[in-house]
Parts: structure tokens; C-alpha cells; sequence
């Protein structure tokens, strides 16, 4: 792509694989993505950023414990809240960073923005921002991996929101009676936009919705990136052996905005806070500190990882500043594949 | 009064829910937050939860429940956050609604409007930066209308609501935040169907819909005397407004039309095809469409401004078709 | 209308009154649907039926059951399968005919077809060609009835097929949310077009997807008028009384094929035979000649009313046949509404 | 061979299949029942469940995990049994698959081709006979071809298939029956962007698209010597074939546009604002549009007929242009 060959490394291969083996590896991830999220806020404040962005603090564990659970050859629908996903599923800050502030570097070459992000060599396919569209896209790489005879899987990220609309119902649908390969995980964070859950939706647990479909479901608790991991994994297993779809909730929580500039004023009193008290690094930092057994875990490590998280992101940061914005035919250089007659 | 574009659209509201008890309003997050571009502020307040809904995120279900309340008494008015989200739904609005009053034999009518933001200028991507006229065309039964200003925001919302058929009115969201002098009157309302001429002149017609209406005026400002235009802002796009455009023309004899969206299949396709055929012969000069490249709309600030065209270009444009008499290179390839 | 202004009633409203109080108006009406579908599906065949036409036999006590159990004044919605809930409802078999064989005489004058029916006099909204479109749309007949503060309802009349459609998740969520006094009437005929309900949907009792919108159902029997009378006038009650909506299946089967021409050879063996044991109107008459209670219902009245409803029908039969097409202006009659400069 | 055009698109399929195993067909009843209108007759047999596929009806959901299908590997041909259908999926078109490979800098493609019958002339009423295509323009990324005729119904969805975008495939239901010699070799490929030129003549060229391709080579053939044309079935409608048809007009100086679809949004607005600008001054006559009327399709079997022009209209509306040099009055006005 025009402008793009000398950008920096938009995925990196070998910190994904490292989630499954490392928890530690685990931990610097929602550290880096935590980071990056209030790092863009900034940047958005400092009016660095075009248009607007959509952030998931609070909710890191969910888009970690996918990536811990998953192969880079599964396939990720995401949403436009999709910075976290890409991140953990092995996305460079330098690419997830580049989009947001329309930069070469991006993941899309900064035609994209903050909630275009595609990294195919680590599964993502380009995150939407229509609700729901990316949910029978993420069908659609299951059915393609049974056709193709593969392993793989098709996972779609989505919020508790965007259980109404038709999407989803066609996709877990379709995925369900062929038995597809697909794992859906919903980020109830209770809220859409400035909606909340029950003023758009009558049912409590959206797990239950998979009944629908007589397919099996899950609650939960999406502040536990090691409950994330097992049932995601356990979703992915049933996939794999031909068991078909599952419906997995994730009770999790945004700690910021819907969006930059939303100050989150329809929430009541105390409710962020109390979230807070399970914000999901907490929430694992405790627990591997107090893992006495594998005992290799003490708090100096976790400063170590929280430091290498911040150089990380800081170093990300300065690549991404250096880095050019796309020079005007970047427009033109993707519209249309290959060299046929139609794309001359 | 002087009001922002939002601001005039959120008093058309009220000032029709004022007059008439039918009319409600439904859309995400336009109740309690008084909209995401706060077009429906203080709706709730005054109007009560069950006038005005938010919904789920629903496209289809709650833009067809427009449609059957339409039909059953209500005057609807549904806001689309982003018109490209009408992708999951258009099946209410054109095959439905629109062909209701003909399919029951002229017994129901949709009085149905259906607001969306549209366009670029704001960053927010490929996905949420179209204006989409074209989905809403070649559909016998639908009424197309477009804003550019608080004034026509106003006007045209209150015509459209009290129109007995289904209105789309398209709202370019980088004007939201324009102030400009709203008349509440009678007299404020703009009736759908008819176009606004905003500037005189004698060399060439230069017509603009929705964001490129100010771009039309502001090139036509930046002719530095070489040439003069009338400027025509059309308003409504279907039903077009054929006598204005014909009777300026006739006095210019040369047709600018100015599209904020791709060349192939964009609006003024419609109108360049008309003019040029009823005007055979008699212009001096061959329709000049300047549109957007076919490209999807790109993020990047700079880029995405490079994709719309400015009143720079529109100018440069003018000059050169004046210049030679036939049509310019597209101007991103000039 | 051009060319309609001497056509014959397109309703019948005491008809359709009569329903709730006269179990032989029921049994009539259900031969009458019976009848004039049969009759139909000749004249196809005598090639004086343009383009598709879609029959309902089978499942004429959910059409007059559904009838019984409303008021004139409730709204229904409907689809391309709607013969029967017309005539059911109240219009006239003229006005069916007339538009299935494009005279003036028809419903929508003879420029909707076989698949466009409406009667808005007791209630028929345009019935719909689209999958699902009608549902969302009954939804907003049932709004429109609580912000005007009126005491109709809105159903919504579709298959079982239907039931894997975006617009039948996202209505049936919103009627719940909203607690709209909608009523959701699947007919379940176990095909959508010529494929089995197995083989598109992973749920046997569609009632059970209700428990995706905590709302209540009912399976029904469909082949039972009074069983069908009975639930749709429980799921009205609930509506009118401020509980909410209901979805209600009703377990049925079409004897004839998917659309004209259709031989449904895609049935297992025996299927249709099977189910003709179950004919709601041989159902019904059993009942009636049974209900030794009454008295008042012998084979001799029920040969009376078959009589009288052939009698209808071949009467409509003529007036339709000698009723004129529709002129040509009067394609341009109805596509805008009111004088304003659009429409001028 | 001889083929219906329903068995040369289930020809086109097989042979494609058979070339490629990531080729693929969905959709609701064309695996077991081979299609509603036979058009993927004897896939499943040779190819298998895993391949061919019936699907629930769920347009947004099968269409859309054709996009995922198509970015993951698999080469998805998706029938929307009436383009209507569309309406309720629209979104996984053009808003997700167009812009796919933009979105992803190159680095994913989406090879899916979205077959759906269109048009009117079987009585299927005004939910089920439009052409639409107006849907697909505007949506830089997508290629929209139309079928006319057994042969060129097959070499387009071969080129489809084989093409790396999304391509839609409009099929003009009245013909699914008409029969016509088809070349099964490469030869047989018809490329995409390509016009075909059916006649030839002088003093005018006359362009027809799906079902009015054949309405204006019979127009043509009506004329009786008073007028000889070139007629050109378009056959790609995006990107149109600009050689041909210019070359074309250079000799013939005249143009008329056979449409199926109302004159207000109609395809063929496109091709005469862009013909009257570029050959400003060297057109013996204005562009004419022959089109239908803007009204809902009607289903009466005389109205319907009578809905779209036919080759007597046709050619009546030429002799009107060439006796005049002016546009007559639409056909319908007349
Ligand atoms: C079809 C469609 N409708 C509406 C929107 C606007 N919108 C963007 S995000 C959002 C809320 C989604 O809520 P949820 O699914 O809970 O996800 P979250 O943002 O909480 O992650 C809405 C309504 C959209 N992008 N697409
Ligand atoms: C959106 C849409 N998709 C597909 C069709 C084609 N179609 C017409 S009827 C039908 C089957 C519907 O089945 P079901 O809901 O069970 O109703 P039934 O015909 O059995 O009454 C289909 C697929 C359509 N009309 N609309
Ligand atoms: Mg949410
Ligand atoms: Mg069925």
C-alpha cells in the first residue's frame, strides 16, 4: 500500500502466542491496553484525534481471555469498542495507535480509524461499526473453515446492545443448525450507548437467549480474565470436536464513556465505582499474587510488567507521532482487488 | 431566533408535537439523552415517554413499527443515528411504506418521517460518512428532502411531518452545530418539492443539496468577478424542482452541480441527464457534475477533507469549463 | 379509485361479527377460505390466475379462529399466505378473488395481487410479500393504540419459517420491552417453502424462542378453532390489560403446496394424509355434531352452510369474473397520498 | 449447447465448482429443490451438502457469512431469490463487503457473488418485480453485472466468480426460461466492464440492460428502414463499458436508454449525463431515456405489460427523436 512499506510491524506473532504459556504475559497485556485506552482519551483531549473513538476500560479481561484461548488462525469479528481485541489478539499498539490517529502506521494505513482495525495474520477481520454486522461474518469464517476442512474457528465480539438486533438472531441461528464452528461472546457492560440494558431488553441474562437456538450458553464473570479463558476455551473445544456454536455472556462493565466525550452522567450514583472495585487488573494481579504454589509471581514482577507495559505503550506512542499520515493516492489504492478488467 | 441546525430540528419537533398529539418520535437514545447530535433535546421533558422512545438497537423493528403506526394513526418521526444504518432495515421504508398507500388502494397512508445524519467532515469513517441519496431513489411513493441550514432544517422537518406520505429528510451531521436565524412562524415552514435560490447571476447555474448547497454559494463567492452565478440550494431531491432549475438555466445556460458523493451513481446523474436533454441544443456549455471520487470515504482529516470537493475546487471547476466550453478532467485528476 | 367506484362491498362487517357469536358463522367461514382456495388453485390451473398465488387450506381455524377471538377494530398484519385471514377477518370473497385475478373489484383494485390484500375496514393491513416485514409492523399498530389510547391490539399473522428472520426477533423484543398489547400468531406448517422446519431451526416448539423477551407463549392447536379462539382471546386479554404481548404457535399443516404449482413432493409419505385426519373444518364439524348440549347443530345444518358458503363463493366467482380490470390511469391513482406540491 | 438461461447459470456454477472447491452456493432452497426458479438444479447431487446449502430464511444472516466466507477463503455464491429480499440485508452488501479490502489496506479480499432474479413481466406485484438497481450504485467496491441471455448469464458469473470484489449478478426473472446456444469453454467467459454490441447501424444506438437488452435489438428490428441502430447490451452496468458506448455515439451521434425501472433514479441517468457532457456539441440529438413510469410495479396482467416500454414503444419513441431532433414526451404521456 502506498506510504505503508516501511511502517512498523502491525502484529506481533510471538507476544499472542505467549498469552496461552505466560500469565504474566496475560497481565502486560490488559496493562497495555488499559494504557493505550486512557492514552488515547488524552489524545483525544488534546485534540489529536479525527472523529471519535470508542474505548473499553474495565473490560480488558474479556478481549484477553479470548485471545489466551484462541489460535492466531481463528477468525475475530469485533466491533468499533474493538481496540482491546486487536491488542490482545496481537495487534501492535503501533497499528492499533497509528489508526486511531489516521497515521500510515495503522492498521488500515489511517483510512480506516478508530473503529476500522483488520489484522489478518492474528485473526482479525475488520471490525464494524454497524451493530451486529460482524456476528454472521464471524459465521461465515466458521462455514468457511468446515468447507476448507480446517481446525479453525469463527468468534464474534459483540455488546449486550446488540443482542436486538436481527444479526444476531440470523447468525446464532445459521450457526446452530448447520453446527458451525463459532463461539459468540457478548460484553454485557450493561449498557448501549447511553441506554441502559433493561430499558431495551426484557431479559436479565442474555446467556439465556441461546435457548433460542437449543444451543448452550454461559455467564460469565468477565472481570476474570481466567474464567474468560476457560470458557472461552471450553466453547472453542465443543467447536472444534463438532459440538457446534455457544453463546457466552461476559458480565463486565465500560469504565469510561460510550465515546470520547461522553462523561457517562445516565449511570447511577456509585455504580462505576463499585465496578471499579473488580476493575480486571486488579482483579488478576491479586490473584497471581496470591498464587502461593507457583510462587514465582511477587508484587516487584508485577511493577516489572506494569513498566515494560508503559514503555511499551510510550514507545508506541512515539513511532506512531513520527509516523506520516497517508499521502493522498493511499485513497485510491484499495478499492477494488486484483487486476481484472473491472479494477484496471 | 437564532439557532443551531440541531437546535431548529428539535423545535420542529416540538413545534409539531405542539400542534398535533399524533406525532411522536422514536430513536436510539433520542429520549433521555435528547439524541447523539442532541437534535431531540428536551422532547422527553416536555413531551412525556410515550411520545417520545428510545429504542433498542433495532433498525428494523422500530422503523416498522413507524411504518404500522403510520398507518394507524400516529405521524412517526424516526431518527436513523447514521443513515448507513438503514442498510438493516431499508425493507420498511421502500418496499413497504412507500408502496402502502398504493397497495391498500389509496385507503392508508404512511405519514412517516424518517430523519438520518449524513456525511463526511467529521472522521468518522467509511461506515458512517455517506449521504446515500441513492437508496432512497427510483422508489415511486417516497419524498426525499435534504437540510443545509437551521432555517430550511426547520422548514423542511415540519412540511415532511405534516406530509401524508412517507418523507426522508437527510441531515448533513457537519452542520449540526451551524447557527443561523430560524423563523417559528408559519412562515418558517418550507414547503417539500421546491428549491432556493441563494444567490443571482448570469453565467452558470450552480446547484448544491444538503453540504455542498454552502460550497455551490461559497465558490460562486470566490469567482473574483471572472463570472457570476446563480446559486441553487434544491432541498428537495425527489420530487426535484423542476421550474426553478429550468427558468435559471434558461437564464445562465450553463449547469454546475455539486455532489458530496461518488461520481457513479451519485444524485446528480438524475438531474445533468434532464437538463441536458430538455435543454438540447440551447446551453453553452455541457452539465458539469463535481462529485467525490469513487472511493469509500477516507478517515485520515486531511484526506477526508481532499475527498469532498471544497469551494476551491468548485471554482477552479467553473473557471475551466467557462474557459474551454467543454467538460474539465474530474478534478482529482487534474 | 379510477374504474372502482361501482365495485361490489369489500367487506362484510356483520359477517365477520357474527363469528364470535355463531359457531355455524365459523364453520361457514372456514369453508368459504376452504372453498375459494380450492377454487384458486382451478382457475390457476384454467390459466386465469397472472403470476404466483399462495393457499392456505390446512389452516383455515387459525385464520377464523384468530378472526373470532379480535375486534374489527384490532389490527392484523399478514402475509403473501392471507387469503384465508382476510376472508376470515371479514373481506368480502369478491374482494379476494377480484384481486387475486387483478379486476377492479379487488382489494387493492387489482393492482396488488394474489399476495397483496387489504381490508384496513376490519382490520387487514396490507398483507406483505416480504418474510417478517408485518411484524414489526402489527408492533406499531399496537403502539399506535397506546399513544392514541384506544384499546386495539396489534397481530401479527406469519409462519414458522418467519421465526429465523432479523424483523421477528427485533419486533418481538420490542413489543416486550415496550409491553405493547401485540399478539404474535406463528403458524407453524412445518415448511418454509419446500424445507422442513428441521432443517432451517434448531428449536422444536417456536413458542419456546418467546423466552428470549420474557414473554409468555402457547403451542395450540391449530387444527382446533375453538382451541385457537381460545388462546388468542386469553393473549388479547393480557394485551388490553396492560400484560404485554404473547406468541402463540399454532400447530398446523398446508394441504396444498408452498405456492401454485407446488406438488410438495419434498413430504415425507403419509405427512399430508396424516395431517388430513386432522382437517380443521372435519374437526369442527365433529365437534359441533357432537356437542349434544346444544342440540341445535345436525348433519342436516351443517349441509346447510356448506351449501350456503358454496353458494358464496361461486356467486363471488361471478360477479368477479364479470368485473373489469382495472383501467390504465389507475396505475397512477395511488402513489402518493393528499394534494400537498409533492403529490399536486 | 443449447440452454434455458436457469440451466446456463446452474452450468456456470458447476464449472466453476468443479474448477475451484472454494466455491460455494447458498441460499434458501437451492440445494434440495435445486432453486425456486432452477437455477442451481443438480448442485447438490455433484457437489454435496457441504458445498450447497440451503439456508434458513435469513437474508442478513447467510449473506453475511458469505462476506465471512469470502474473506477466509471460500469463493460464496449467494442467491437472493427476489432482489427485494435484499432490502433486509443490504448492510452486508455494501457497507461490509465493499469496503472490506479498503478496510483491511489491501490485505483481505471478497470474492462473493450475490446472484438475484429481477424485473417484472410474471405477475409477481410490486414487491417482487423491481430491478433495483439503484441499490448497488454509489458503492465504490462493488461490480454489478445483469444477465440477458443464457450465454452471457453464464460468461458473467463465470467472470464472477473468478473476480477478487463483490459482484452482483441481477438475473431478469422473465427470462430464466428463454433458450440460447452456450459456449461451455473459456471461450464462453464474458468479462466483466465489457458491452456487447448486437447491431449494427447509423444513425442511432440504442442501449438496453437485462430484459430491455432484447427490447431494443426488437425495437431496432421494428424500425422498418426508416432508421438503422446500433443496439448494446450493456451487460456490466458498474464499471459501464465508456469505450463502446462512446465509440458507438461518435458514429451514430444519437443515443437512447431502454430501462426497466422509473425514469426518477433509473440506471440510465448515469450513462446520459456522462454521454451529453463528454460529447457536448456532437450529438445530432438530446440523450433519450426510455423508461417506466414512476409508479409502483402493478400486477394486473395488461397493466404490468404495459408498465414497461416494449419494443413498439420503443421504436415509436426513436421515430419522435429523429423526425424532431427534440425528446418527446415520456411514452406514457403520449
Ligand atoms: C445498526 C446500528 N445501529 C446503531 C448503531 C449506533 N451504535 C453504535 S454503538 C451502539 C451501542 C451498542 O451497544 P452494545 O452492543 O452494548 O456495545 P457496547 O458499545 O456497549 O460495547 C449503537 C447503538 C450502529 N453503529 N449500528
Ligand atoms: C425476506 C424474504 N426472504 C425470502 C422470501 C421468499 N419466501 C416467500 S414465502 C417463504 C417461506 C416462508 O415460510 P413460513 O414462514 O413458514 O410461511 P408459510 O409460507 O409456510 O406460510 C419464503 C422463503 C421472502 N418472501 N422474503
Ligand atoms: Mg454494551
Ligand atoms: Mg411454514
Amino acid at each position: 500500500m502506498t506510504g505503508t512499506r516501511n511502517r512498523p510491524d502491525t502484529v506481533d506473532l510471538a507476544g499472542r502466542q505467549a498469552l496461552a504459556a505466560d500469565p504474566l504475559a496475560r497481565l502486560g497485556r490488559m496493562l497495555e491496553i488499559r494504557m493505550l485506552e486512557d492514552r488515547i482519551l488524552e489524545l483525544f483531549a488534546e485534540g489529536l484525534v479525527h472523529g471519535s473513538t470508542h474505548t473499553c476500560q474495565g473490560q480488558e479481561a474479556v478481549a484477553v481471555g479470548i485471545a489466551t484461548a484462541a489460535r492466531p488462525t481463528d477468525w475475530v469479528s469485533c466491533t468499533y469498542r474493538g481496540h482491546g481485541v486487536a491488542l490482545a489478539l496481537g495487534a501492535t499498539p503501533e497499528a492499533v495507535l497509528g489508526e486511531v490517529l489516521g497515521r500510515s502506521c495503522g492498521s488500515a494505513g489511517g483510512l480506516g480509524g478508530s473503529m476500522h482495525l483488520c489484522e489478518p495474520e492474528v485473526g482479525l477481520l475488520p471490525t464494524s461499526a454497524i451493530v451486529g454486522a460482524g456476528i454472521p461474518i464471524a459465521v461465515g469464517a466458521a462455514l468457511s473453515a468446515v468447507v476448507r476442512g480446517t481446525e479453525q474457528a469463527g468468534i464474534a465480539v459483540f455488546g449486550d446492545g446488540t443482542t436486538n438486533i436481527g444479526a444476531f438472531h440470523e447468525a446464532l441461528n445459521l450457526a446452530a443448525v448447520w453446527r458451525l464452528p463459532a463461539v459468540f461472546v457478548c460484553e454485557n457492560n450493561l449498557y448501549g450507548e447511553y441506554s441502559r440494558i433493561e430499558t431495551t431488553t426484557p431479559v436479565q441474562d442474555l446467556a439465556d437467549r441461546a435457548a433460542a437456538y437449543a444451543m448452550p450458553s454461559e455467564v460469565v464473570d468477565g472481570q476474570d480474565v481466567t474464567a474468560v479463558t476457560g470458557a472461552v476455551a471450553r466453547a472453542l473445544e465443543r467447536a472444534r470436536s463438532g459440538g457446534g456454536p455457544t453463546l457466552l455472556e461476559m458480565k463486565t462493565y465500560r469504565f469510561a464513556g460510550h465515546s470520547r466525550g461522553d462523561a457517562g452522567r445516565y449511570r447511577p450514583a456509585g455504580e462505576l465505582q463499585a465496578w471499579q472495585q473488580r476493575d480486571p487488573i486488579e482483579v488478576y494481579r491479586t490473584a497471581l499474587l496470591s498464587e502461593t504454589a507457583s510462587g514465582a509471581v511477587d508484587a516487584e514482577t508485577v511493577d516489572r510488567v506494569r513498566a515494560a507495559a508503559a514503555d511499551r505503550i510510550a514507545a508506541a506512542e512515539r513511532t506512531v507521532l513520527a509516523s506520516p499520515a497517508p499521502d493522498r493516492p493511499a485513497m485510491w489504492s484499495h478499492v477494488t482487488a486484483g487486476s481484472d478488467p473491472v479494477t484496471g | 431566533m437564532k439557532l443551531r441546525m440541531r437546535q431548529a430540528i428539535a423545535a420542529a419537533l416540538a413545534d409539531e408535537m405542539r400542534a398535533d398529539d399524533t406525532v411522536i418520535v422514536l430513536g436510539e437514545d433520542v429520549a433521555a439523552a435528547g439524541g447523539v447530535f442532541k437534535a431531540t433535546e428536551g422532547l422527553l421533558e416536555e413531551f412525556g415517554p410515550v411520545r417520545v422512545r428510545d429504542t433498542p438497537i433495532s433498525e428494523m423493528g422500530f422503523l416498522g413499527a413507524a411504518v404500522g403506526a403510520a398507518a394507524t394513526g400516529l405521524r412517526p418521526v424516526v431518527e436513523i443515528m447514521f443513515m448507513e444504518f438503514l442498510g438493516v432495515a431499508l425493507d420498511q421504508l421502500v418496499t413497504q411504506a412507500a408502496k402502502y398507500h398504493y397497495l391498500s388502494a389509496g385507503r392508508l397512508s404512511v405519514p412517516l418521517v424518517l430523519r438520518g445524519s449524513v456525511g463526511a467532515g467529521l472522521g468518522f469513517g467509511a461506515q458512517h460518512s455517506q449521504t446515500l441519496e441513492h437508496w432512497f431513489s427510483a422508489t415511486p411513493g417516497l419524498t426525499v428532502a435534504v437540510a443545509s441550514t437551521p432555517a430550511n432544517a426547520y422548514g423542511l422537518l415540519r412540511s415532511a411531518i405534516r406530509d401524508d406520505n412517507p418523507v426522508v429528510l437527510l441531515e448533513p451531521r457537519a452542520c449540526y452545530g451551524d447557527r443561523g436565524e430560524v423563523d417559528r412562524s408559519e412562515a418558517g415552514v418550507v414547503p417539500l418539492g421546491v428549491a432556493n435560490r441563494t444567490a443571482d447571476g448570469e453565467d452558470v447555474t450552480i446547484i448544491g443539496l444538503g453540504r455542498t448547497a454552502a460550497v455551490a454559494q461559497q465558490a460562486a463567492e470566490q469567482a473574483g468577478g471572472r463570472w457570476t452565478a446563480e446559486v441553487i440550494d434544491l432541498q428537495t431531491l425527489v420530487p426535484w424542482d423542476r421550474r426553478t432549475v429550468l427558468e435559471s438555466i434558461g437564464r445562465t445556460r450553463r449547469l454546475v452541480i455539486v455532489e458530496e458523493n461518488p461520481y457513479g451513481g451519485g444524485w446528480g446523474a438524475d438531474l445533468a441527464a434532464e437538463v441536458s436533454g430538455r435543454l438540447f441544443g440551447e446551453l453553452a456549455a455541457p452539465v458539469l457534475r463535481v462529485t467525490c471520487p469513487d472511493v469509500p470515504v477516507p478517515f485520515q482529516r486531511d484526506l477526508e477533507r481532499a475527498w469532498s470537493p471544497g469551494p476551491d475546487v468548485v471554482r477552479d471547476q467553473v473557471d475551466a469549463l467557462l474557459a474551454t466550453g467543454r467538460l474539465p478532467q474530474p478534478w482529482w485528476a487534474a
